[in-house]
């Protein structure tokens, strides 16, 4: 398994990953660099980053549309 | 073909990854049944009101009162008679009340009911205690029998003000093939 | 070489292909319809589609204009340039504005459309396979609405009337200025109320109550036809809807009259009737509710509805007859009629099937009899 | 891209069997790729006869032809063979074909059982099909199945429905497993997964998308299964079920599906428009994101298929806007391909034909989807032909014409003859023509109020309908041109050399056509 960066930087560049992904615009080199480290797998796990912010953001905007 | 031994093998590795993978999602499919029980219950969209609850005396909101309907609907192929006696009573939150249905059987066949509850508006379906309801059970009734039947609820104090009718709604259904031997 | 203007070119030739006098009954568009709510759900409508249409004309015009200029018969040489991080920014956040400016008006029409509160009248609708029930809550009205379309005009054996497969014999009537409730729910499978021009579509699922309202402002009394949105069988598209909006004192004045008439019906039940009424009356409920599934010459449909004509039950024992036509008969598709007929009607359509197409029992069944059976 | 240098040399390498036994026994991927793609076009076949049936039934108000029961079989025969059979078949076809020469691999990873899941399906649609001549008759309860119609009131042959069904999902899997484990493991060494060709990147995103939901659609069917005849109540409110939760449960399955149907066309369009405007892909990157949050999304937004079943207020919502957001990266594609084209030098041979089409006109599905995301505007248009409309521009013009571009695209590298680029045309502009004619005025009597599934309507929406049913003839009998040029593009025709398209960029370019019987021995060295 490729070397494992310290806990905070790992989570660091995870979380930059996800918010690449949420607006689909990520540097060439940080691309490279996720797809050699992790592969596929890494991809899927960023992919599903992703996914659970995109949730929380739509649940925010659905509870700040609602009339309460 | 002749691919080399370390590929085929991994090959191998990867796809019975992938047979777990789409065993886990099947296990998912059924999984959904019991998920979408809590998120009903949660958001209390399909009337699933939970199962009776101790009768606690509770705060009565004397200031709003509350129209609730009972309305009643005969599945196809249930021939029983079956109607609230009450159409329409109005209630103050927190008041626990008593209402009766009736019910009678008129094949020449002992048959075996199921009521389905259903609140409208679906968001104040959460606000509904029971106490006791002919619809936590299957209901028997012999060839030709009549009864009636209570039903003792109470709507919760913290009901959204800008809810002022409730309807609820008891769908008999011949539960025959469901009858708990 | 045709260009990629001929799907445009081709879909205004067709419309001035047909004659443009019937173009004028073309209905090209989504009604407006008469209520607030419809008016809305329809200015949505035009803005989303307007919306689209102009992103469509900027890349459908970007897209031709290349296709037009950048060809190689034209010596165009192909530039290499393939990686853009402004462009791509730019297109993902101009979308995005244009999705939430969508979204804002979006979500005030749905919420506005989910306010059934402080109604003035509840109405139940459900579901049956292939015809709708409406009960008036705290009225004491209730009453089956049956397509009146003949089978002739479905089978071409004659010409089809105005609202072809769009009438019914009940009309659903309702006050305007009123706020009305429907309470929607099915008896058997997922069918779907849906009635265009006052934009009310719900799904009527068997075991659970939904509900919606509409608002028929004053002045916009009228007829507003509707069907069932949602597959629920054979006869899946003959089972309309027909609702009257009325002046408030016309619907008091009705909601009498249906009174008035259920009471008559029960009264006449007991009274005798000869076997010719019974004979003529059964032949006009048979065609109304049996010969959509039974065949107006009582012939059945194939293996999936039985035949009637020299059928065991039409011509051996009369009480399960009575007893078939009240009951129905569970796990299939044929319903308990007792709750849709009045005494009088089943004693005639039954008589009427076990005399007519050569049945010839001549036995007479009467209301009282019915009535017994009932109990 | 990648450049390569691949040297081979067919050492008589032992050809293919002879007689019937070769294709029974295949385990070579060209053979299996050219089986599943004569199946998805027998099947292209008579699925559209029953797509006639029903046009010509609605051709005129009245009952013509024939009787409402069998409209509804013909209905949901006419999704299923369609959805199970002609698109998904066909693109996997081409996946087994071009994935393993895309990729620089001598075969699929596991070839026996590439074998074994093409065998299922022709028996799978043989049960299904045999229905038509029960008694009871074929399934009449829509290709979406919704209970209690398709549970409680269904006829006798919904058990062979279900385990038609339950064949077809293993077929998928096994497909799906098959196509991840070639990519995944025996790429050609040097081309790292940003360096794959997108039709590549596409199919393995939609096999994981196969691996996710194919089980769950064998889930609801096993429900079904056990609702019908093991006495349990999973979706009937008798004993406890709910008919809501089998919507859920099967739009969790069907949305993601409709997503496995498009994103192999989207692939196919990303290799032929940069080959025929002769310019690199724009945006390759962009396009693997925008690929994958498509994937990722298709998971949240089911529930936009019941925005009128009476869901809560903070639920609608929710799937409001996430099917919103879903058209941010559908445009980013294509915007993609038009900036691919732009300023590019482009001939116009059949396959760009096809692919121009399907950027146009499945761009006009996008947007009427588009349409049907806004939940108040859904009231009107849900269950109409406006919906119908929409799914058939995304999937004809969409799907379709994204996998008959690929075989044009493709067909002088399997054949080794260039196809007779005039009667490829013909078919083009015949095609083009009988689609529009036929779903165009599907919008405008949908919008007008005319419901779906129903054998026979008002008399307002009778001319749009005449309109479509001859649009649908003409649509029908031009797919037969295609087939006539297939037939002679394989007897004969122009050889075709190894490069085929000028410019064109890939691995399956550097190999002799027709392509040989064994490729790629020696995986190829990739730049």
């Amino acid at each position: 398994m490729p070397q494992q960066k310290s806990g905070w930087r790992w989570f660091l560049s995870y979380a930059q990953s996800v918010l690449a992904g949420l607006i689909g615009i990520q540097s060439n080199e940080k691309r490279e660099q996720d797809l050699n480290e992790g592969g596929l797998e890494r991809l899927i796990y960023i992919g599903l980053g992703t996914l659970v912010v995109f949730v929380l953001i739509v649940v925010t905007a659905v509870n700040s549309a609602l009339p309460d | 073909m002749t691919d080399s031994p370390k590929t085929s093998f991994k090959a191998g590795k990867t796809a019975l990854k992938l047979v777990l993978a789409a065993v886990a999602m099947f296990g998912f499919g059924f999984a959904l049944v019991p998920l979408y029980d809590v998120f009903c219950e949660f958001t209390g969209i399909n009337g699933k009101i939970t199962g009776p609850v101790e009768r606690v005396e509770q705060w009565v909101d004397t200031t709003r009162t509350i129209k609730v309907q009972f309305i009643t609907t005969n599945n196809a192929g249930m021939p029983w008679e079956f109607e609230a006696l009450q159409e329409e009573i109005e209630v103050h939150p927190g008041a626990w009340t008593q209402v009766e249905f009736w019910a009678l059987n008129p094949t020449q066949k002992d048959m075996v009911g199921q009521a389905v509850p259903s609140v409208s508006p679906s968001e104040a379906t959460e606000y509904v205690q029971k106490t006791e309801c002919f619809c936590f059970s299957q209901q028997t009734l012999a060839a030709g029998e009549g009864r009636k039947m209570p039903l003792i609820f109470a709507l919760d104090s913290k009901l959204p003000p800008h809810i002022r009718t409730v309807t609820m709604s008891y769908t008999i259904f011949d539960a025959g093939a469901f009858a708990e031997k | 070489m045709f260009s990629r203007t001929w799907q445009r070119l081709s879909s205004v030739v067709l419309s001035l292909v047909s004659a443009p006098a019937a173009m004028a009954d073309w209905e090209l568009n989504m009604p407006q319809g008469v209520t607030e709510v419809s008016q809305s759900i329809y200015d949505l409508h035009m803005l989303i589609f307007w919306i689209c249409v102009w992103i469509g004309v900027v890349v459908f015009g970007v897209m031709f204009y290349s296709i037009f200029t950048h060809r190689k018969s034209k010596g165009a040489k192909a530039s290499q340039f393939h990686e853009s991080v402004g462009l791509e920014l730019l297109w993902t956040a101009v979308p995005t504005a244009i999705l939430i400016a969508m979204a804002v008006p979006a979500t005030t029409t749905l919420v506005e459309m989910y306010d059934t509160t402080d109604t003035d009248i509840d109405i139940k609708i459900t579901g049956h396979q292939w015809k709708w029930q409406y009960d008036y809550l705290g009225e004491d009205v209730g009453f089956f609405s049956n397509l009146t379309t003949s089978q002739d005009e479905i089978y071409d054996r004659t010409a089809k009337g105005e609202n072809y497969l769009l009438e019914v014999d009940k009309h659903v009537v309702v006050p305007t200025g009123k706020k009305i409730r429907f309470l929607i729910t099915s008896n058997d499978v997922i069918h779907a109320w849906w009635v265009p021009e006052i934009a009310v579509k719900k799904d009527a699922i068997p075991g659970y109550i939904n509900e919606s309202w509409v608002i028929v402002p004053e002045g916009q009394e009228g007829l507003y036809r509707g069907q069932c949105a949602e597959l629920c069988g054979v006869d899946h598209g003959f089972m309309p809807i027909v609702l009257e909006a009325v002046t408030p004192a016309e619907y008091e004045v009705w909601l009498v009259d249906q009174r008035a008439a259920a009471e008559a019906e029960a009264a006449a039940a007991l009274g005798d009737f000869s076997h010719e009424e019974l004979m003529t009356k059964g032949a006009e409920v048979y065609a109304r509710s049996c010969a959509a599934c039974h065949g107006v010459e009582g012939a059945g449909m194939g293996n999936v509805f039985p035949a009637l004509v020299g059928s065991p039950i039409a011509t051996g024992d009369m009480a399960a007859h009575i007893d078939i036509v009240i009951n129905g008969k569970s796990g299939t598709a044929m319903q308990a009629f007792a709750a849709q007929l009045s005494e009088v009607d089943l004693a005639a359509v039954i008589t009427y099937e076990r005399n007519a197409w050569g049945n010839d029992t001549g036995d007479t069944v009467t209301p009282k009899m019915i009535i017994d059976a009932k109990q | 891209m990648t450049t390569a240098t691949a040297h081979h040399d067919d050492h008589g390498h032992h050809g293919p069997a002879k007689g019937i036994m070769r294709w029974v026994l295949t385990t070579n991927h060209k053979d299996i790729g050219t089986m599943y793609l004569w199946f998805a076009f027998t099947m292209l076949f008579i699925g559209g006869a029953m797509a006639l049936i029903i046009r010509t039934e609605l051709f005129q108000p009245g009952m013509q032809l024939i009787e409402p029961e069998f409209f509804n079989q013909m209905t949901t025969m006419h999704g299923l063979i369609m959805v199970f059979g002609a698109i998904m078949p066909a693109f996997v076809g081409l996946a087994n074909w071009m994935v393993p020469l895309m990729v620089g691999a001598p075969d699929m990873a596991l070839p026996r059982m590439n074998n074994w899941s093409f065998w299922i399906l022709p028996f799978a649609f043989g049960m299904l099909l045999f229905t038509l001549f029960t008694e009871a008759g074929a399934p009449n309860f829509g290709w979406t199945f919704y209970a209690p119609l398709s549970t409680t009131y269904a006829p006798s042959s919904v058990t062979f429905f279900i385990f038609g069904v339950h064949m077809m999902g293993i077929s998928s899997i096994m497909g799906a497993i098959n196509i991840i484990a070639t990519i995944l493991n025996l790429r050609a060494p040097g081309m790292t997964l940003m360096k794959m060709p997108l039709f590549v990147w596409t199919w393995l995103i939609t096999a994981y998308l196969l691996i996710a939901v194919m089980p769950v659609l064998a889930g609801v069917v096993t429900m079904m299964l056990m609702d019908i005849h093991f006495g349990t109540s999973f979706f009937d409110a008798a004993g406890g079920g709910d008919p809501v939760l089998f919507q859920h449960v099967f739009w969790f399955f069907g949305h993601p599906e409709v997503y496995i149907m498009i994103l192999p066309a989207f692939g196919i369009v990303s290799q032929i428009i940069p080959t025929f405007a002769r310019k690199p892909l724009f945006g390759y990157a962009s396009m693997v994101y925008a690929t994958s949050s498509i994937a990722f999304l298709s998971f949240i937004v089911w529930a936009h298929h019941m925005f009128t079943v009476g869901l809560p207020l903070q639920t609608e919502l929710f799937f409001m806007y996430a099917t919103m957001l879903i058209a941010i990266p559908t445009g980013v594609k294509v915007f993609n391909w038009v900036s691919t084209m732009f300023r590019g030098s482009m001939t116009f041979e059949t396959p760009m034909l096809f692919a121009l089409a399907f950027v146009v006109l499945f761009t006009i599905g996008g947007f009427s989807g588009l349409m049907l995301a806004i939940a108040p505007a859904d009231f009107q248009y849900h269950d109409t032909y406006f919906v119908v409309a929409h799914f058939h521009y995304v999937l004809v013009p969409g799907a379709l014409f994204g996998i008959i571009a690929g075989v044009y695209y493709w067909l002088p590298k399997w054949t080794g003859h260039y196809y007779d680029e005039k009667l490829g045309k013909f078919h083009f502009w015949m095609s083009f023509i009988g689609v529009n004619v036929t779903f165009f005025p599907m919008h405008f009597i949908g919008l007008a109020g005319m419901p779906r599934r129903i054998p026979d309507y008002a008399l307002q929406f009778a001319d749009f309908n005449a309109i479509a049913s001859v649009g649908a003839f003409i649509f029908g009998f031009s797919q037969l041109i295609f087939l006539y040029l297939l037939i002679k593009t394989i007897r004969g025709g122009e050889k075709a050399t190894d490069e085929v398209w000028e410019g064109a960029e890939g691995l399956e370019w550097t190999i002799p056509s027709p392509a040989p019987y064994h490729t790629f021995a020696e995986a190829p060295e990739v730049k």
